[in-house]
């Protein structure tokens, strides 16, 4: 951990008795692109807040940049926050919400002009300097609290559901424009969303979270191909849950049937909980496959089709380009690669 | 409510209004007539009523008046303003509590708080008292200006506190947030967000100090003793003593003047148009 | 705001409080000590200044001032709601011209607002002279206990037509077009979610207008002669004829009691906790 | 249009002179799932306010089962609304709030307790009639909202983005919901949204709109395979919209090469939009595909990669279960089928 810009150790903090994070540990690189997912009331947004300094953690410690900062005030630490509903200062101008971290440092006129222009102009905002900030749309003000953030140049930038308020087609847009900024500028962004496609989209590293506890940390490509337990799977992406049982390595049991799998080292006999993404299901011809089903739903979802299939009582969510009509039968195939084991959750 | 309901609606306004504001227009009426106008049948129009006004003896009692309030106004800003910002910081369990005990004193008769505050100040009053006990001299409070100017602040400082209050409570407090994350220490945080969004619960107060307090009568009278006079006091005597209804109505129709002026440039620095914070 | 500023706020709220509530404290002090109480060396405590007022004379009286604050309440309502109504149903622009000429006479010394209705009411007032222009009968209008209702309405209703307009012009307009949607006509939208919707305001209305209803001493001295006397007035001649500080304290302690008693039954009836529609 | 049971002729309507709608025709059968699909201001909750006589159209004629009905106020007519944030009524609880339009009717009250448990058991409310609408979490107060709507057994329901204020696992939750009740009931719904995939899961119809004017109107398939302009493609799923010329019957083209495609019909060196869906486009090595192009950038999204291939200055999207690094050299294959000949956009 030599080139940590955050590190958080056995953070725990209670409201009202009840525990929000429970023993939270995080380590975040300089340059890093680190999400914090995962439903609302999983501690996300405190860990966050933590970080900014608007909650103090009840135990464990909070380093910035190797310097103890637990009880350093958010006003005098070099980190700024994006709010989740921008907290835009409503008497003042677009030009000077952007200043007014600058006006606080004392800057000259001219510099503070300078920087803003620039912030202006980065966001395609130009000539909006002088706007009253209700007369500005969502997506505007979006920019407009990211821009009075960025323009004090924070070592780290937290980000709390930035895009929750906007609409999908605005929200790609800004998910794309906030990645490419985070690399240009060369700063250090923790991101909090409880949206999986926006994690995948934008982040280096995925902290997913539930009940204050991190359930998993990786990169993108880890979290959605080798989740840990069926909570990460089901909540990254849409899954398959089946109850199975561990014949041997390589071999599990689940719906009857016996299938060869790439997971080892669980007790034989050791009841695991399958994990099978709807892609990866192929339909066939009855018989080829060796599971089947009745087909109780189509769905037209533009890429593909999404089904659901009835095989044996356990109705299996299915995403495929073929399509086959509702009440037919259909034959499933997988191959090993798409059956993932993990422990059953407690 | 459209349609049918708007027929029945205007003439019943208008009927409102005219219960409401008829007395007012009487006052216009009498503020330009003269004395020798009786019923219906002979009115004289004159501007007589407010030349007479503009005398430097009534034009001094005007000034009086104005200066007077406008202090009172100034020192319950300066206490109120705390006061409000202290009870919107309170814990909500609290909160409600210390409200309470700010309007508490207004559900009294005004006359009665008024006299006990002549049984504090007075020469042989609660003060002075202590004052003996600890061995200081006593000295005259009771009808002096300090006295009215405190009976004044005494009795309109909710009026100040409770708009400040709204406003202070209905702000958002991830602004603070923000603030704070932008590098605000308090005092900044105080002087570059708090205080200007809470600007229109001050222009409230200001207004609804401002207003009674510029043509109150009882507490001149009753603190301030006969030595200075207010407008009120003025009004008050023309009409109960002279019986000089005309010359009263045009002092009073010059003090509303200046109030809806004074209120019209207050509005100018009021930025929530929306009445955020007006309580009305 | 927390922190090294908690440590000087507190002091200074007591403090505040002290100024604002003393004179409260020294009304109830003189409610319960008797006239032979002198400075601060010699305090008798006494329940007699309570024993006296519970005279059927003195009983009468307050009786008679609930009475007729009641009245003028219920008649501010029926003449207010659908006042504020109309003003909330109306397009914005003409809002607030509506909402200004309703408060309007406020800004017009209190004194000055009651003589003119003297001169609309009196024996030889404007509408005596109308009836007699019309050819009908003159009538005394003038010191009745009718004359002291009107005076309390007219003084008062805007205080019952503002905090209702508040709740209705903060009602979502969604919700009256779901009760459309719903089936609901227009008598039935107001009777199921307009009326219910808007009983916060109604409620802070009713306490905003009996509570100086049932103590004002000027209305009913005026515009009703002396013939019927109201509680305020008997303080206000308890403190300035008689100088019995002691019992007119006690009056006005037990006229505070019956104002907190009703509001609290009041605040029972009120739906929106959160201070939806309160002034305060 | 015999079975139509909503049917709107020629509606125009300004807001402060501003044309909102513009001649609008629209027919609706009856069991029909109608989505209006557009961005914010298109017109879409105009039209459904219009439907549900909250609007008067300023031009044009509204019918309901064959009676015209434009001056039918909204509380005699024979359709519901479900509004956008709920509309609930805060000083009742969630049983009155159910039960408020049959008490409008005088029914009895144990007629109106059997409906009223029905719907709370429908969706899974069952304790919850006491309950003040301020306890409840939003998805809550969104199916009371339907469930008052639908206990007046409306012939029509209208649903105003009714799931816009729910987090995106709810939302996905609600529509397979909502799509099932639609079915089970049998009850014809319009519904408005401007999110595509909410669109494309639900409908039976999508009439997508935009500036007051209906652009493409057509079973998900339809729209989303053959879309008619540039707007649709792009509104419904992204895509890659290229300048492209048509040589001749079944020949376009753009980029400087010429493509086989299936269209014809428009001029000889006709000016076409040419839209290409991103997951049409397949990888191949350098030289093998008819484009070429460097990646841009690359981005995990789970299922796939999402890739910006930059093909002499046309930047395409691309979505590819293969992935090829940043920096590298690429080929872009396309077969004629997944080129799709629009008419330019005026």
């Amino acid at each position: 951990m030599d080139n940590a810009i955050i590190q958080l150790n056995n953070i725990t903090k209670k409201f009202d008795g009840e525990i929000v994070l429970d023993d939270i540990n995080l380590s975040v690189k300089e340059n890093e692109f680190v999400t914090l997912l995962g439903p609302s009331g999983c501690g996300k947004t405190t860990t966050l807040r933590i970080i900014g300094g608007f909650e103090t953690p009840d135990e464990g410690v909070v380093y910035f940049d190797g310097h103890l900062i637990n009880s350093i005030p958010p006003f005098k630490r070099q980190l700024n926050t994006v709010f989740q509903k921008y907290a835009l200062f409503p008497h003042l101008n677009v030009f000077e919400n952007i200043a007014f971290g600058l006006r606080i440092k004392k800057m000259d006129e001219n510099t503070i002009s300078g920087k803003v222009e620039k912030m202006l102009e980065l966001f395609n905002l130009k000539n909006y300097g002088k706007r009253r900030i209700d007369q500005l749309s969502g997506g505007q003000q979006q920019r407009i609290a990211i821009a009075r953030a960025l323009v004090n140049e924070p070592k780290v930038l937290l980000l709390d559901e930035p895009l929750g308020a906007l609409d999908l087609k605005l929200r790609k847009e800004m998910q794309h424009e906030l990645k490419a900024m985070q690399k240009q500028l060369g700063i250090t962004f923790i991101y909090v969303t409880h949206d999986q496609e926006e994690a995948l989209t934008m982040s280096d590293t995925i902290v997913v979270m539930n009940e204050g506890i991190i359930q998993q940390m990786g990169t993108p490509i880890d979290i959605y191909n080798e989740p840990e337990n069926a909570f990460v799977a089901d909540f990254i992406g849409e899954s398959n849950i089946l109850d199975g049982v561990m014949i041997d390595d390589y071999l599990v049991e689940f719906l009857g049937k016996r299938f060869e799998c790439l997971d080892s080292g669980y007790g034989r006999g050791e009841e695991v909980d399958v994990v099978i993404r709807p892609e990866d299901l192929d339909l066939t011809p009855v018989g080829e496959g060796k599971l089947e089903g009745i087909v109780r739903s189509v769905t037209f979802k533009g890429v593909h089709y999404e089904m659901n299939i009835d095989a044996k009582g356990f109705e299996f969510l299915v995403h495929s380009t073929d399509m086959a009509p509702v009440g037919t039968t259909v034959g499933l195939t997988l191959t090993p690669d798409d059956i993932h084991i993990m422990f059953k959750g407690v | 409510m459209k349609d049918r309901t708007k027929y029945l609606a205007y003439p019943y306004v208008l009927w409102i209004i005219v219960f409401i504001a008829l007395p007012a227009f009487l006052v216009l009426l009498y503020s330009i007539t003269s004395k020798e106008s009786n019923g219906l049948t002979t009115i004289h129009f004159t501007l007589e009523n407010f030349k007479k006004f503009f005398q430097p003896m009534y034009l001094n009692i005007l000034w009086d008046s104005i200066y007077l309030a406008a202090i009172s106004t100034v020192i319950c800003l300066i206490l109120g303003y705390p006061a409000a910002l202290i009870i919107s910081n309170t814990h909500v369990s609290n909160r409600n509590t210390l409200l309470f005990l700010c309007i508490l004193p207004m559900w009294m008769n005004m006359l009665l708080r008024t006299y006990a505050w002549m049984t504090i100040l007075g020469n042989n009053g609660i003060l002075n008292n202590i004052f003996a006990f600890l061995g200081l001299p006593r000295f005259n409070m009771l009808y002096t200006r300090g006295a009215t100017v405190m009976g004044m602040v005494y009795n309109f400082i909710p009026f100040m506190i409770l708009p400040i209050y709204t406003a202070l409570s209905k702000m958002d407090k991830s602004l603070l947030e923000a603030a704070d994350d932008l590098g605000a220490d308090k005092k900044t945080v105080f002087k570059k967000v708090i205080l200007p969004l809470s600007m229109p619960g001050v222009i409230s107060g200001i207004i609804m100090v401002f207003m009674p307090a510029v043509s109150t009568f009882i507490i001149p009278q009753l603190l301030g003793g006969n030595k200075n006079m207010m407008i009120g006091n003025l009004v008050e005597k023309l009409f109960i003593l002279n019986g000089d209804w005309n010359f009263g109505s045009a002092i009073s129709i010059v003090m509303m003047l200046i109030i809806l002026l004074s209120m019209s440039i207050m509005n100018k620095f009021d930025i929530d148009k929306e009445g955020g914070a007006r309580l009305w």
